[in-house]
């Protein structure tokens, strides 16, 4: 896989080639670039299938990082691309041409963590959340059980005790002061 | 039973725990120091109390003491200080004298039941030496708990 | 298409003679699988309210309950898990975590009520049809997502070890450490049975987290002497720990000393608290023993200027006279000690109170006085003959070893009791070339003497000689001619332990060069007097739950340690400390008692 | 009326038909339909009984599974993966199970590695049972669906029987599995192998000899090869197109290496031959069953010792780990920051493309009587679109 390395390292700034398992690598790419490199990988470097794509919120960082992974299976080989997106504004290149499929993840991904991808059909309708308000739902700064407590109650009669603090309170209640 | 023999009986019971307080008094006057003093005087109390108890069964003319003896846990037979405390003496001390003291007087009264003739007086002995039994059944627990921890 | 297209499908038809798969209704008893994870059973007795299931429950069906007639105590919250079956998705991870083993599952599935407030009970507690199911899901043989195995620690081989005064334990590597302290399930039944009430899954979680300095902090919230305690306390958090219910407890002394062990003298004072600013208060303390030095080192640090009266010419009172140095070496009580010193406890050394400086005169000079002596005075074996030269009193020849002179033990040495001291006498006799003897009153199991201890004192090569009345000291020669009679147990009340009845004739007799007493101790209180108005009853100063004594006149007089609590070890010596410390902060810093 | 063997291919783009004019009814099926897989909902524009756009709607069944994995240890996202696919438990349990192996570096028994194949492959089993008993439904062949998923239950009960559940059986654990094989299980495994393999072969013969269901499947839903990389369909679809991709093959993951089977690929590529495919898979699956009961080791441990569940952390690192469903690529995303939580964790379902995308294309041109059994030819399930 080294070629590969090399090969989209000259062509697209790839770095950071990471070999995870024998049949599963992983490189990064700068997001300006992320079409392009998938475009050729699918066309000319064989890796045709895309599995699936998504992002993670590396929010200490400020970016959202895409995950692209693509399969090569005439040599059973899948690679992941990465590229980090600024979180304050995060928009990229849309692949709703490359895969036929595409147009729906970059949907959830709208939805689930406000990335946009300019162009891809649909690409602000809901996807799976109907009448969600709040914020993206899969930004790190979502606090569902917060949201959760405010939103629903829970079933009265629920409470628990803590072991240590009762056995304090029954067996030593005047350490308490 | 003839009242003569049961006020005699009681009578020397009496003088034995007299004596006992009397024992406790003259420790108290070797003892240097407050701790010393302090087990002294609550032993010197417990003494004084049976002095009242059989005082008390004296003049309503009835004994009720239970006939039953408490365990022996072995200590007396085997402790070996029959000498005197010395101003230095410790818990160990006080309580092995108090020990032995209870076991003397366990072992007279039990020469007094085999020598009485009337049956009367007889019982009588036998509940007082069943009561020095717990007596020194007390201190010995004490022993047990407070001294030989270890052993 | 062909013709068979068109006549196969009737084959359906060959199905109406047969018989249908259904079941007949209404239902036919269709009890679950053997392991079917069905409504839960737990063993209420058992069971020891760890909350470990509520824990590892990912839906948050699980709250622990107080359940009626079972209190806390002990080792055990008397809180029992209640399921909420609103939430329950019957993962059955609970029962796999529980630590006892006391929780499962019954193969019972079925339970039909108009009102959707019931499904949700505390199994057994309130009783159901399916308590006591023999079918449901259980832990496998060989499966279980806890550890019960702690992790060894390394200890000198016992031929090696019994050569010389090193120390036994070796100590835990950061590896091993962390392995250990990952068996914690963080439940807390530990703290209540620590003296001190230390913030055991505190430090236990930062030895995980590799943050040995807040682990440090927590371990001084209670406890200054980590070191110490690391190495020899009596560990009775351990007999509570909820591991232990089916496994190995955790090692928490162990994972004390592993803190304490890591971080350098130099770089406490980065992790502890500063002292506050001084208030101008005195206070005396009487003995530099654990609970002398636990006090000094709270009040230090709440700005009280404190002054430790020591008898001997080291300050760490048991500590460094009566646990040997295998156990306990010098350098790391010097580290615990060194620490309270720097933050200006004065130690005078050689310095007893008594004669020349009497408990009067410190109460003139200071605002409060603790006294904390201990109980330094071997009693005696009290036998006929108990004064024979070769007759020594353990406790003193455990100092001798301390102060590094000349025992001259002998080669034959007897050793009579069955506590903690007997064991250290004997194996310093056995590191002294001797053979020992250890003679006991009772049986191996009614010993005193921690469990380690008396496993090490054995495996060094020391002989263990039950139910050994002791008799009398006979001379022979010079030696000691040991006489005891060999009992038997006999269970003479309900309820009590049993009593060594001897054995009438079964008298036996050895020729030792030196015979051991290790029977008890007892407090030396000469230095009380009469004038100084403390309460004393059967030698111990009375005292009130912060350990103020009963005393008239000036300063107020304080007592703890060995001195008065019942337990007589270190860490409760260390508790007594702090308790006093505060106690007397308030009172000189006029906040109440 | 389609005939057979004609393939005809549906526009790429979008029809944008003129909704006020009249000619166009707007329905919905779903999201109850028993012609839709699972809570999820087609928008059909039709041109008299013809279906000319289609927009799929789903979210009926989100429940946020990746936003509460964020937020659960490790281990207690174990008892949740099962429910992201309703039928097919198990591959959840195993990707999640294998990903978190790899980024913590442990190394599984070979006995868990025996009885997590012989699960998935129960569940292999089970799954296409209840599939079939909705391909035949969809053409009003009720009775097929009552044979097969009573032996889907012979399945469950086999579960149940293993690992204590019947739906969810969180018995493929981190580290292995949650126990041996009970006593006589394995005899009970080929005695309902026995018994499904007999009825398999009276639904063959009612099923795939039937004028009324070769006359509306053969034709319907056909999808060309090169398709198969253009919209990332995998599984019994693309198999059916030729394209000869198995991971059970291609990743050689569990014990499959070991075991003695064949690819079965089809070229016709609609919904006749992919049910014809599938059956002949069904088939297979009994075959492996029975030689995974034969090989399997006896005894050993059946699970690796991992750290307190209540503490464990993972070290940092990624990881995807994909296994070959019932219906193609199943996989699991798994992101660790080297905390005790994940960082993310997502899932790849095969229906996320077969469902929605790769449907919305086939179903333009058909029939609305036969949306349904389009729909389930392309065996679909909804939760793993929505997560």
């Amino acid at each position: 896989m080294n070629e590969l390395a090399k090969e989209l390292a000259a062509r697209y700034g790839a770095r950071d080639w990471h070999d995870r398992r024998g049949d599963l690598s992983s490189t990064v790419v700068d997001p300006i670039r992320l079409h392009d490199t998938l475009a050729w990988l699918k066309d000319s470097a064989g890796y045709a299938h895309l599995s699936f794509a998504t992002a993670v919120d590396n929010i200490e960082r400020g970016v959202f990082t895409l995950t692209y992974t693509v399969r090569n299976h005439e040599q059973g080989h899948s690679l992941m691309v990465h590229a980090d997106v600024d979180r304050a504004n995060p928009v990229v290149d849309s692949i709703h041409l490359l895969w036929g499929q595409g147009w729906t993840y970059q949907r959830e991904m709208k939805e689930w963590f406000g990335i946009d991808f300019p162009g891809s059909p649909r690409v602000d309708e809901e996807f799976v959340l109907e009448g969600w308000e709040g914020p993206p739902m899969m930004r790190r700064d979502f606090d569902s059980l917060a949201y959760s407590d405010a939103t629903y109650e829970g079933r009265p009669g629920r409470v628990t005790h803590d072991p240590a603090t009762r056995m304090q309170e029954r067996l030593y209640p005047e350490a308490g002061k | 039973m003839n009242t003569a023999s049961f006020q005699e009986t009681l009578d020397f019971a009496i003088g034995r725990e007299r004596a006992a307080v009397e024992f406790y008094r003259e420790l108290t006057g070797k003892a240097a120091f407050a701790a010393q003093k302090s087990a002294l005087a609550e032993f010197m109390a417990m003494e004084e109390g049976h002095v009242a108890m059989l005082t008390g069964m004296k003049s309503r003319g009835a004994v009720n003491l239970s006939p039953g003896a408490a365990v022996d846990l072995g200590l007396a037979r085997r402790l070996a200080a029959e000498e005197e405390p010395t101003a230095a003496m410790d818990f160990q001390d006080i309580l092995v004298a108090a020990i032995k003291k209870e076991e003397r007087s366990g072992d007279l009264y039990r020469s007094l039941v085999a020598a009485a003739l009337d049956p009367d007086v007889k019982a009588i002995f036998e509940r007082l030496e069943a009561e020095e039994s717990r007596h020194k059944r007390y201190f010995e627990e004490l022993y047990e708990t407070q001294v030989a921890r270890d052993n | 298409m062909d013709i068979k297209d068109f006549i196969a499908p009737f084959a359906v038809w060959k199905r109406a003679f047969e018989k249908p798969f259904t079941v007949k209704k209404p239902i036919d008893e269709r009890p679950g699988a053997p392991r079917y994870r069905g409504f839960h059973i737990n063993d209420a007795d058992k069971c020891v309210g760890c909350g470990t299931c509520e824990a590892i429950c990912m839906n948050r069906a699980i709250d622990l309950v107080p359940v009626e007639g079972r209190d806390a105590k002990e080792g055990d919250s008397g809180l029992r898990p209640r399921v909420d079956y609103g939430r329950c998705c019957w993962c059955a991870l609970c029962v796999d975590i529980c630590p006892s083993g006391s929780l499962n599952m019954s193969n019972e599935y079925v339970w039909i009520d108009s009102d959707p407030d019931v499904f949700r009970y505390t199994p057994g507690v309130e009783p159901k049809p399916w308590d006591g199911s023999a079918l449901g899901y259980r832990r496998a043989e060989g499966y279980r997502l806890l550890d019960g195995t702690r992790v060894p620690m390394p200890e000198l081989d016992h031929h090696e070890a019994v050569k010389s005064f090193l120390e036994l334990v070796r100590g835990w590597s950061r590896e091993q450490a962390e392995k250990e302290a990952d068996r914690c399930v963080s439940c807390g039944l530990c703290i209540a049975s620590c003296p001190a009430h230390m913030e055991i899954p505190g430090y236990i979680k930062a030895v995980r987290d590799g943050d040995l300095e807040t682990g440090l902090r927590l371990l001084y919230q209670t406890n200054p002497f980590p070191e110490a305690c690391g190495r020899i306390c009596t560990h009775r958090c351990e007999e509570a720990c909820s591991i232990g219910t089916d496994g190995d407890p955790v090692a928490i002394r162990w994972l004390k000393r592993y803190i304490a062990d890591q971080v350098e003298l130099a770089d406490y004072s980065k992790a502890l608290p500063r002292k506050e600013a001084s208030s101008g208060k005195r206070v005396a303390i009487v003995g530099a023993g654990p609970g002398g030095l636990s006090a000094a080192y709270y009040l230090a640090l709440l700005g009280h200027e404190v002054t430790v009266h020591e008898k001997d010419e080291a300050a760490g009172g048991m500590l460094r006279y009566g646990i040997p140095e295998y156990r306990l070496p010098y350098p790391a009580l010097d580290k615990d000690i060194g620490y309270i010193e720097s933050l200006g406890v004065k130690i005078e050394r050689g310095a007893p109170v008594g004669e020349g400086r009497s408990l009067a005169s410190l109460r003139e000079r200071f605002d409060a006085v603790f006294l904390s002596t201990g109980l330094p005075a071997a009693y005696g074996l009290d036998v006929p003959g108990e004064k024979h030269p070769r007759v020594l009193d353990g406790v003193a020849v455990l100092a001798a070893a301390t102060r590094g002179q000349v025992l001259g033990l002998g080669a034959r040495v007897a050793v009579v009791g069955g506590g903690n001291v007997a064991m250290d006498a004997a194996r310093t006799a056995l590191r002294n070339g001797a053979s020992v003897d250890i003679l006991y009153r009772r049986r191996e199991e009614d010993m005193p003497a921690d469990p380690d201890e008396i496993r090490e004192a054995k495996a060094e090569g020391a002989r263990l000689v039950e139910k050994a009345i002791p008799l009398e000291v006979k001379d022979a020669g010079g030696k000691a001619r040991f006489v005891w009679n060999e009992a038997t147990m006999v269970q003479k009340e309900a309820g009590k332990r049993p009593v060594p009845e001897p054995i009438p004739g079964a008298i036996h007799e050895e020729i030792y060069d030196s015979v051991i007493s290790a029977i008890g101790q007892g407090p030396e209180l000469s230095y009380i007097a009469e004038a100084d108005g403390v309460e004393i009853r059967r030698f111990k100063p009375v005292v009130d739950r912060d350990g103020l004594a009963t005393a008239a006149g000036k300063a107020p007089v304080f007592a703890g340690g060995d001195l008065v609590n019942d337990r007589k070890d270190a860490i409760s010596a260390i508790a007594d400390g702090h308790r006093a410390a505060s106690a007397i902060d308030r009172l000189l810093s006029g906040k109440g008692a | 009326m389609r005939r057979q063997n004609e393939h005809v291919i549906p526009p790429e783009t979008r029809a944008t038909p003129d909704l006020s004019s009249g000619k166009y009814l707007v329905m919905w099926q779903g999201p109850q339909h028993p012609g839709i897989t699972g809570n999820m909902s087609l928008r059909l524009v039709a041109d008299g009984d013809t279906v000319v756009d289609c927009e799929t709607h789903v979210g009926y069944l989100h429940r946020g599974f990746e936003k509460l994995m964020e937020r659960r240890l490790w281990m207690q996202n174990f008892p949740l993966v099962c429910r992201i696919a309703v039928p097919e438990p198990d591959f959840n349990e195993y990707c999640y199970a294998a990903a978190l192996e790899e980024l913590a570096g442990v190394t599984v028994p070979e006995k868990a590695v025996w009885l997590r194949t012989l699960s998935l492959e129960m569940i292999r089993l089970a799954s296409f049972l209840m599939w079939i008993g909705g391909q035949a439904g969809a053409f009003g062949h009720g009775t097929i669906a009552q044979w097969s998923v009573t032996m889907r239950d012979y399945v469950l009960d086999l579960f149940e029987e293993l690992s204590g559940g019947r739906i969810y059986h969180m018995y493929i654990i981190p580290g292995g599995v949650r126990g041996d094989v009970p006593d006589g299980f394995l005899d009970h495994v080929l005695e309902t192998m026995q018994v499904i393999k007999k009825n398999l072969d009276d639904i063959e013969l009612v099923m795939f000899h039937n004028a009324v269901f070769k006359m509306r499947a053969v034709g319907l839903g056909y999808i060309p090869p090169d398709w198969v990389d253009k919209y990332g369909i995998t599984g019994p679809n693309a198999r059916s197109a030729g394209v000869a991709r198995d991971l059970r093959k291609d990743l050689g993951y569990l014990a499959y290496p070991q075991l003695d089977f064949k690819l079965i690929t089809g070229g016709r590529s609609d919904a006749f031959e992919r049910a014809e495919l599938r059956l002949a898979e069904m088939y297979q699956s009994i075959d492996l069953i029975r030689q995974i009961v034969a090989r399997m080791p006896k005894d050993g441990p059946f699970r690796e010792r991992l750290p307190n569940p209540l503490h464990w952390k993972i070290p940092a690192g990624e990881t995807y780990v994909a296994a070959e469903c019932t219906r193609g690529e199943y996989g699991f995303y798994v992101v660790s920051d080297g905390g005790d939580k994940p960082r993310r964790v997502a899932v790849r379902g095969p229906s996320y493309t077969h469902a929605v995308s790769v449907m919305e294309r086939l179903v333009r041109g058909v029939n609305i009587a036969d949306v349904a059994g389009l729909m389930v030819s392309l065996h679909t399930y909804p939760p793993e679109i929505e997560r």
